[in-house]
């Protein structure tokens, strides 16, 4: 049974809390904001002096052919990674955190040791190791150098929740004659549910973001973050920060949905 | 389902055999297997192969297993005593920089992860989804925003402006700048951890906190902060690690006026040409980060915070 | 007969063995598909931004019924590095800065091209400043000491060229001031340094009156260090991209920005603020020409089209101006023929003949090695 | 005193507590029972200040400490589930409340774990998931008992100890209840702790409190049916009023012989007649004042005494006999047989629906 | 049937289980009484296989289990602590062991609810943390019966019920071990429900099972002293043997007023008497076989029967009478007083250390 609140002091707390997430959240989105203004700016680096209004560089964003293809590569590199860093790295976490087995400090260190790596100098020496063993350089070699450097980010994420399930509970469920699938479906996923969410989204967020070990593994395909950082190295226009903000228009019609459904909730 | 079935079918079956091999198909080790599998293969290799780099003489572009040297080793640490070159500086600016970040981030982060753990319970999804969606953008376009966020005739002065401020000190080019990068880029990986964490604390906990007497502050550092402590923990090596390979982020905004280990190793490997300095460079800066987080996690046993339930 | 384009039919040697020389059927044949083009493959070219352009590549793709991936990168060495890695099995052409071509013949990365073969498609369509007979060298290498050599065998074709020095704001800072590269030395002036080291190198040994394509003295070195020390000292700030060397001028954060070219700050006038313009002062500047080599390793029967296509003055054009990119001059005449008024202004092209002729040609330091530690050090003095 | 009015507290639709209205005065040792689910524990949150009330007030020495924070109330709840701080020792658990109050630990640890029966040198610095259940409930006792409050809120704090150690317990609350002038509120499903121990009982059902007044009385003069049940184990008969003259009723039923008269002080109609298992016997013949007939069904050994099961022969009724084992002995009872099973007039308690 | 042999576990130094050795016949209700911590969940963890045992064997029908994983046991543990699962509805809990098993859910959740006194309208789609305490531990024995077991382990499975609850289901349990041939292993502190419902019973001790046998037979002759007191409310004398002859034996005491002679079945040499408190009386004079003369210090009511609690007037020694509420009517004794605790012969249990 949880405390809840009512006096006035007890409100404006609870309004502190609500105000500070509020700029907490203006923090994160300024630059955003500032990439929304300079994408309908008509000229090409951006001033407020001079602005002028124009949607020519959406347009530029949505004819080229380049950025559809390294928005199809990122997406053909992202969904998989999420999806396998997810397995792999909850399946770590299940196994660090809820067995006991022989070597299992040394496996923690091992799954943690890329986190430490320098993007750059695993991209490099993945880029070297990839010819060695001949893996080659594209969509799978990106996709499995990015699982090296997140399936252990996703492990150390989803364990933080494994770590405060209750064992009993576990047992309790083989008591009952739960088989290992079974118990994982049943029991220790969904108890485990917003950690193994939270690393999916970090790890959808990561690959995403990725740029080093993309750069040394994709070989000749583009994705969004090559193409901008090639951008912005090298011939920039405000069709970077047009992209930018479709992204960000895209992934506001989630905030957009998410506030819906809980207006009608609270409206019931 | 069928393909399940065969699975639960094949792993039970298997789990009351005795050959060994067929006991790594069952928990754990059917779990840690990819993991383990795929870092051995395509994590140790490319480490190996930037070790045996930092010994290559010269600006060897290959690997010649015949030739080998500790000049680069010597070059950085000779520097590093004598207090020439430019490896001592960096390597205190790195540190510098993730500690701070380290810091900023924790003290912004912890009420926030605390506010929607424990405070927000309407719209909390469209206050988490609002944190995490400028992440779908990339890191350097968004600390370009920052930039024009902050530039002369940038969005900041249209927005003083409105207020009849027009004179202030530039914004960019500072040493600030580059911890407001830093902070902005990594707070995510602070934020997220630590609101996980709490999220696991049970509400009798602090209630019987509160019931014997716990003011807040009380209720702060002796509950709330030891049980978030695996939160905390992953949420700062997360900051400190990748702050100390931050590269991009710390250059746009700082105008290079910190020079940190990652944007001088990426010089290395790129303009200088000098792949075994380098690497001997990255080898350094693994052994700073490895010493660090082995000592972090060694210290503070996370399965310890953990036993929570009973025998 | 095998006059068919693309020559799926005959001599398909070359494009199997790793490093065989690429030779081109005669009668613009190259310029048309065939039956055997019609194949649906895609080429993989490692290059600079503004040729992945929708202008630049949707005709190729539509002529040729194929695909082109362009890999977009933003530093030689760093290319140079991929190739080397391992990546040449993915890619079939390269354009890096010229210097880099003896360095990949020498890596045995590129394949040589036969000229005679290649020239209608090539050195046939360039202005004079870029024939083999007036001695434009810098595709031909010496396969003994890889060097440039007119006699030398030819690994690459020109493809967009431009000049490095510095930009100015030309409103802030008068053409007084920047006749020199001292301008950057000078405290009257807020300066940002692009963190590019080996073109900032140099143009500083042009600054110091020194060749910086040789091996330098002990006494070179120091100068250069002094330099470079006295730069950053003087500098308001570093700057690691394009973009942000660009915003910084617009935003008039900066009145100089150290180094620039025509390849960057070219987007700021194409934008309309012709004040910023990367001027050539007295001490001149470093030429740089985008060559384009063909990649050791498998190619598609489609790659030579694609090198004739990109090479024919009307494409060269759209290169020059995609629709997406920087904008640099080309050396193709159609192209010198056809640029509007608004492109030789922004381009300079005009100019360019004045320029070329007080400039040095990009072949590379070959003791850079001793200058990388300075940039290192001076960087930690910001 | 600790006072109540009309306390509530709804979850949804279902009223959990249903304007209770209580007194605790200073010092006194409360007990509330009542079944499974009927809003101890609810009330219990509501006064140590977890659970905010959907209604009424609650207020301490006249003072309206409604909205008052848990941590700023003199009252410590030991709470059903304990509650222990799974990240500290039993050690730390301990010294928590006082480190919290500005007092100083010193030895205080060791005399609290001795109160509860734990050995200081075994357990003290344990980790908690290293306890068993009874010794965690011990700590979580403990805890609460360093805190030091003015009153102290004990939701089943025994449950999970065996017999001789529930005594002693109780034994070591009531005595710390007088020395330490500590107001107990308690809530226990041990009938026993609540008759020997407290001086004023509630009984709580489905939210409401339905009796209050010291033990005795409520085991004496239940006010319905289902408290004079609750109480202890009883016989229930649905009986006729045939006679009332405000002092005395006289009733009777088609399940026992004989009728009844005594005196009630209940105000509504008596409806049955309840009497305890222990105060039946079980006989061949009928000689006593009241007794219905029998089957002798099961038979029962419990220590000292015998149960002995029977259905009534003319009824569905069941019927239990708690009967001391040398009487048991005496008289010639065997399953299958016969009996009466009955009772003295004045055993008979007469209660309302 | 179910068999450990030198069981045994330890955690660290401490022994928690030592080197048992019990059996339980296919059907048998058994059940597993101790003081807390004395090892009674960790014996049960081992039996159901959640807890891998230091040393020992663990057979059922003859078959070694000791390494079968717990879900492949034909046993059901209903844990101390519930381990509700947090996530799921009652009903979902409740469902959870008849799909594992592959069987059809139909019905069978609201027949279990009603089971365990649980009102399946009501409760069957709530959340567990929607539930009291006493709920919880009923869904969770509801849970375990709906898996059907051959081997039910209940790990106190009744603690946080009130007294009537508690009865019913004590009932019910017994019902099922005999309707559904189910064998039961039970680890109560009830030692009411230990010594109605079982057909065995283990008393275990710091790790030690230290008796077996059937629960009339420990109560009446428990083999030491520490079961003697254990099983019931007890007064203790020491006692000299001042005559044996193999089948009975004379003891006297400084304590107590006449020696006492009875049969024994301890080899031991008896070191003191046991008397149970609802054996005893107290009463102005001397009128039963021994006594022992002491001060009155307190009376208390207990519903029916009344606890005269006194003081040995020669030594330092308490005592307890648990009289007849009647009986101490009909006796003249008030505190203050002096009179004497006294008890028959036969009464007197005769024990070692
Ligand atoms: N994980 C553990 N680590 C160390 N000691 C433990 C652990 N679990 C239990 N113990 C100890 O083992 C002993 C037996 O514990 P167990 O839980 O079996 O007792 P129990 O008989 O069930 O007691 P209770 O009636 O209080 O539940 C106790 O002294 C306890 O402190
Ligand atoms: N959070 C909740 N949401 C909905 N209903 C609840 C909640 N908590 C308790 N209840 C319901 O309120 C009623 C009272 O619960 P409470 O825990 O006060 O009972 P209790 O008297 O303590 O029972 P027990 O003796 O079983 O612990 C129960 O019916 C329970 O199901
Ligand atoms: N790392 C060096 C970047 C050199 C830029 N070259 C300019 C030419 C553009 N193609
Ligand atoms: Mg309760
Ligand atoms: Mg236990």
């Amino acid at each position: 049974m949880s405390a809840e609140s009512s006096t006035l002091t007890d409100r404006l707390g609870a309004g502190a809390w609500y105000g500070y997430v509020a700029l907490v959240a203006l923090f994160f989105l300024t630059p955003l904001f500032s990439l929304v203004i300079a994408s309908f700016y008509d000229g090409r680096f951006f001033s407020i002096v001079d602005y002028e209004f124009s949607l020519d560089w959406y347009r530029a964003a949505l004819a080229s052919g380049s950025i559809r293809s390294a928005f199809l590569n990122t997406v053909r590199i992202s969904v998989p990674v999420t999806i396998l860093s997810t397995i792999i790295g909850t399946g770590g976490a299940i196994a660090y955190t809820r067995y006991e087995f022989p070597w299992q400090e040394q496996f923690k260190l091992l799954a943690l040791l890329p986190i430490f790596f320098p993007l750059i100098l695993l991209g490099l020496g993945m880029s070297m190791w990839s010819s060695v063993i001949g893996l080659g350089y594209g969509i799978v070699p990106s996709i499995i150098g990015e699982l090296v450097w997140i399936s252990p980010i996703v492990m150390f994420v989803v364990s933080i929740t494994a770590l405060g399930v209750d064992p009993n509970i576990e047992e309790a469920a083989r008591d009952l004659g739960a088989d290992t699938v079974t118990l994982y479906r049943e029991v220790t996923l969904p108890l485990i549910k917003d950690g193994v969410v939270s690393g999916a989204i970090f790890a959808f967020v990561l690959s995403w973001n990725n740029y080093y070990i993309v750069s040394y593994l994709s070989g000749p395909q583009s994705t969004i973050t090559t193409w901008i950082h090639g951008r912005m190295t090298q011939g920039f226009t405000p069709v970077v920060p047009a992209v930018a903000s479709l992204i960000f228009y895209v992934s506001l019609l989630l905030v957009v949905a998410a506030f819906v459904v809980e207006f009608r909730d609270d409206g019931e | 389902m069928s393909a399940l079935d065969t699975l639960r079918g094949r792993m039970d079956a298997v789990a009351t055999s005795d050959n060994p091999l067929a006991t790594l198909v069952t928990p754990p080790y059917v779990l840690l297997l990819p993991l383990a599998v795929l870092l051995l293969v395509m994590f140790v290799g490319p480490m190996v192969a930037i070790v045996l780099f930092s010994v290559q003489p010269g600006n060897a572009i290959s690997l010649n297993p015949g030739t080998w040297t500790v000049e680069h080793y010597a070059e950085i640490l000779g520097g590093m005593a004598s207090g020439e070159g430019v490896y001592g500086d960096v390597l205190v600016n790195t540190a510098a920089v993730s500690a701070v970040t380290t810091v900023v981030t924790l003290v912004l982060s912890y009420p926030a992860a605390y506010a929607l753990a424990r405070k927000i319970k309407r719209y909390k999804t469209v206050f988490l989804l609002v944190l995490i969606i400028p992440l779908f953008t990339s890191v350097n376009i968004r600390v370009f925003g920052w930039a024009l966020f902050l530039v002369n005739n940038g969005v900041l002065e249209s927005v003083v402006s409105l207020f009849g401020v027009s004179n202030y000190p530039t914004m960019m080019y500072q040493r600030w700048t580059i911890i407001l990068g830093t902070t902005y880029v990594y707070m995510p990986f602070m934020l997220f951890p630590i609101y996980l964490s709490l999220l696991s604390i049970e509400d009798e906990t602090i209630a019987a906190a509160q019931d014997l007497g716990a003011n807040r502050w009380t209720l702060f550092r002796r509950i709330v902060l030891p049980l978030s402590k695996p939160g905390v923990i992953i949420g700062s090596l997360f900051v400190f690690i990748l702050s100390l390979g931050a590269d991009v982020e710390a250059q746009i905004l700082g105008g290079g006026s910190i020079f940190t280990m990652a944007s001088n190793i990426n010089y290395s490997f790129g303009y200088s040409q000098n792949w075994p300095l380098g690497s001997a460079q990255a080898v350094g800066l693994l052994i700073i980060t490895v010493v660090c987080g082995v000592i972090i996690l060694r210290t503070i046993n996370l399965k310890e915070i953990a036993s929570r339930g009973d025998a | 007969l095998g006059g068919g384009g693309g020559g799926g039919s005959e001599g398909n040697s070359w494009r199997t063995q790793e490093l065989a020389t690429v030779p081109a059927p005669g009668d613009a044949a190259l310029y048309e598909p065939t039956d055997q083009d019609q194949t649906g493959e895609t080429i993989n070219h490692l290059t600079w931004t503004g040729y992945d352009a929708s202008n630049v590549q949707g005709p190729f793709r539509e002529q040729f019924d194929c695909q082109t991936q362009l890999d977009l990168f933003t530093s030689n060495p760093k290319a140079f590095n991929r190739l080397q890695s391992g990546e040449w099995q993915q890619f079939h052409q390269a354009t890096f800065d010229m210097a880099w071509i003896p360095r990949l013949a020498e890596a045995g990365l590129i394949r040589p091209i036969d000229y005679e073969d290649w020239k209608p498609y090539t050195f046939d369509q360039y202005i004079d400043l870029f024939k083999k007979e007036n001695g434009y060298k810098y595709a031909f290498v010496n396969e003994d000491d890889y060097t440039f050599d007119i006699d030398g065998t030819m690994y690459g074709a020109p493809q967009r060229f431009g000049w490095a020095s510095f930009v100015v704001n030309t409103d802030n800072v008068s053409e007084d001031a920047y006749s020199s590269y001292d301008a950057a030395w000078s405290d009257e002036f807020e300066v940002g340094i692009y963190d590019l080291m080996f073109w900032g190198i140099q143009i500083i040994m042009l600054r110091e009156g020194i060749d910086p394509f040789k091996e330098h003295t002990e006494a070179e070195v120091e100068q250069v260090r002094q330099a470079t020390f006295d730069l950053f000292d003087n500098a308001k700030t570093l700057l690691p991209d394009f973009a942000s060397m660009n915003q910084a001028m617009k935003s008039g954060e900066i009145d100089i920005g150290f180094i620039s070219g025509n390849w960057i700050n070219g987007t700021l006038r194409r934008g309309g603020n012709m004040q910023f313009e990367a001027v050539v002062p007295e001490e001149g500047s470093v030429i740089w020409v985008e060559t384009t080599a063909f990649v050791k390793g498998d190619q598609p029967t489609v790659s030579d089209n694609y090198l004739a296509y990109m090479q024919r003055g009307e494409n060269a054009l759209k290169l020059s101006w995609p629709t997406s990119g920087g904008t640099n001059v080309v050396p193709h005449q159609t192209a010198w023929e056809n640029y509007n008024d608004r492109q030789r202004e922004v381009l300079r092209v005009d100019e360019v003949r004045d320029i070329i002729d007080r400039s040095v040609f990009y072949t590379g330091i070959p003791d850079l090695d001793k200058f990388e530690p300075i940039w290192r050090e001076a960087k930690s003095r910001l | 005193m600790l006072q109540a009015t009309d306390l509530r507290k709804e979850y949804g639709s279902l009223v959990a507590v249903d304007d209770v209205d209580l007194e605790i005065e200073t010092g006194e040792f409360a007990t509330i029972v009542g079944p499974s689910g009927s809003g101890k524990s609810t009330l219990l949150h509501m006064l140590a200040g977890h659970l905010e009330p959907s209604g009424g007030t609650i207020t301490l020495d006249g003072e309206d400490i409604t909205d008052t924070k848990p941590q700023e109330r003199p009252t410590s709840l030991v709470f059903q589930s304990w509650a222990l701080f799974p990240h500290m020792t039993v050690r730390e658990n301990i010294e928590f409340p006082i480190r919290t109050t500005g007092r100083s630990v010193d030895g205080q640890v060791e005399t609290l774990l001795e109160q509860v029966q734990l050995d200081p040198e075994v357990q003290a610095d344990k980790q908690v998931s290293e306890l068993s259940g009874g010794q965690r409930q011990r700590v979580a006792l403990a805890r609460s008992l360093a805190y030091d409050p003015d009153i102290l809120l004990l939701d089943e704090p025994l449950a999970s100890l065996d017999y001789v150690l529930q005594k002693q317990l109780q034994r070591e609350l009531a005595d710390l209840n007088v020395e330490l002038d500590m107001t107990f509120v308690y809530v226990t499903h041990s009938l026993e702790a609540a008759l020997v121990m407290s001086d004023k009982l509630f009984v709580i059902d489905e939210g409401d409190l339905i009796q209050t007044g010291p033990p005795e009385e409520i085991y004496r003069e239940p006010n319905n049916k289902f408290i004079a049940e609750f109480m202890g184990d009883a016989n229930v008969f649905a009986v006729d009023v045939v006679d009332s003259d405000g002092e005395t009723v006289t009733v009777d039923s088609g399940e026992f012989e004989g009728s009844v008269t005594v005196s009630t002080p209940i105000d509504d109609a008596p409806e049955y007649l309840v009497v305890r298992h222990d105060d039946c016997v079980v006989e061949p013949t009928l000689r006593r004042a009241v007794g219905a007939p029998v089957h002798v069904d099961n038979v029962l050994v419990r220590g000292n005494t015998v149960l002995v099961e029977c259905s009534s022969t003319t009824t569905d009724d069941d019927y239990v006999a708690e009967v001391d084992y040398d009487h048991f002995e005496s008289v010639d009872i065997a399953v299958g047989d016969t009996a009466y099973i009955q009772w003295e007039t004045e055993k008979s308690i007469l209660v309302p629906e």
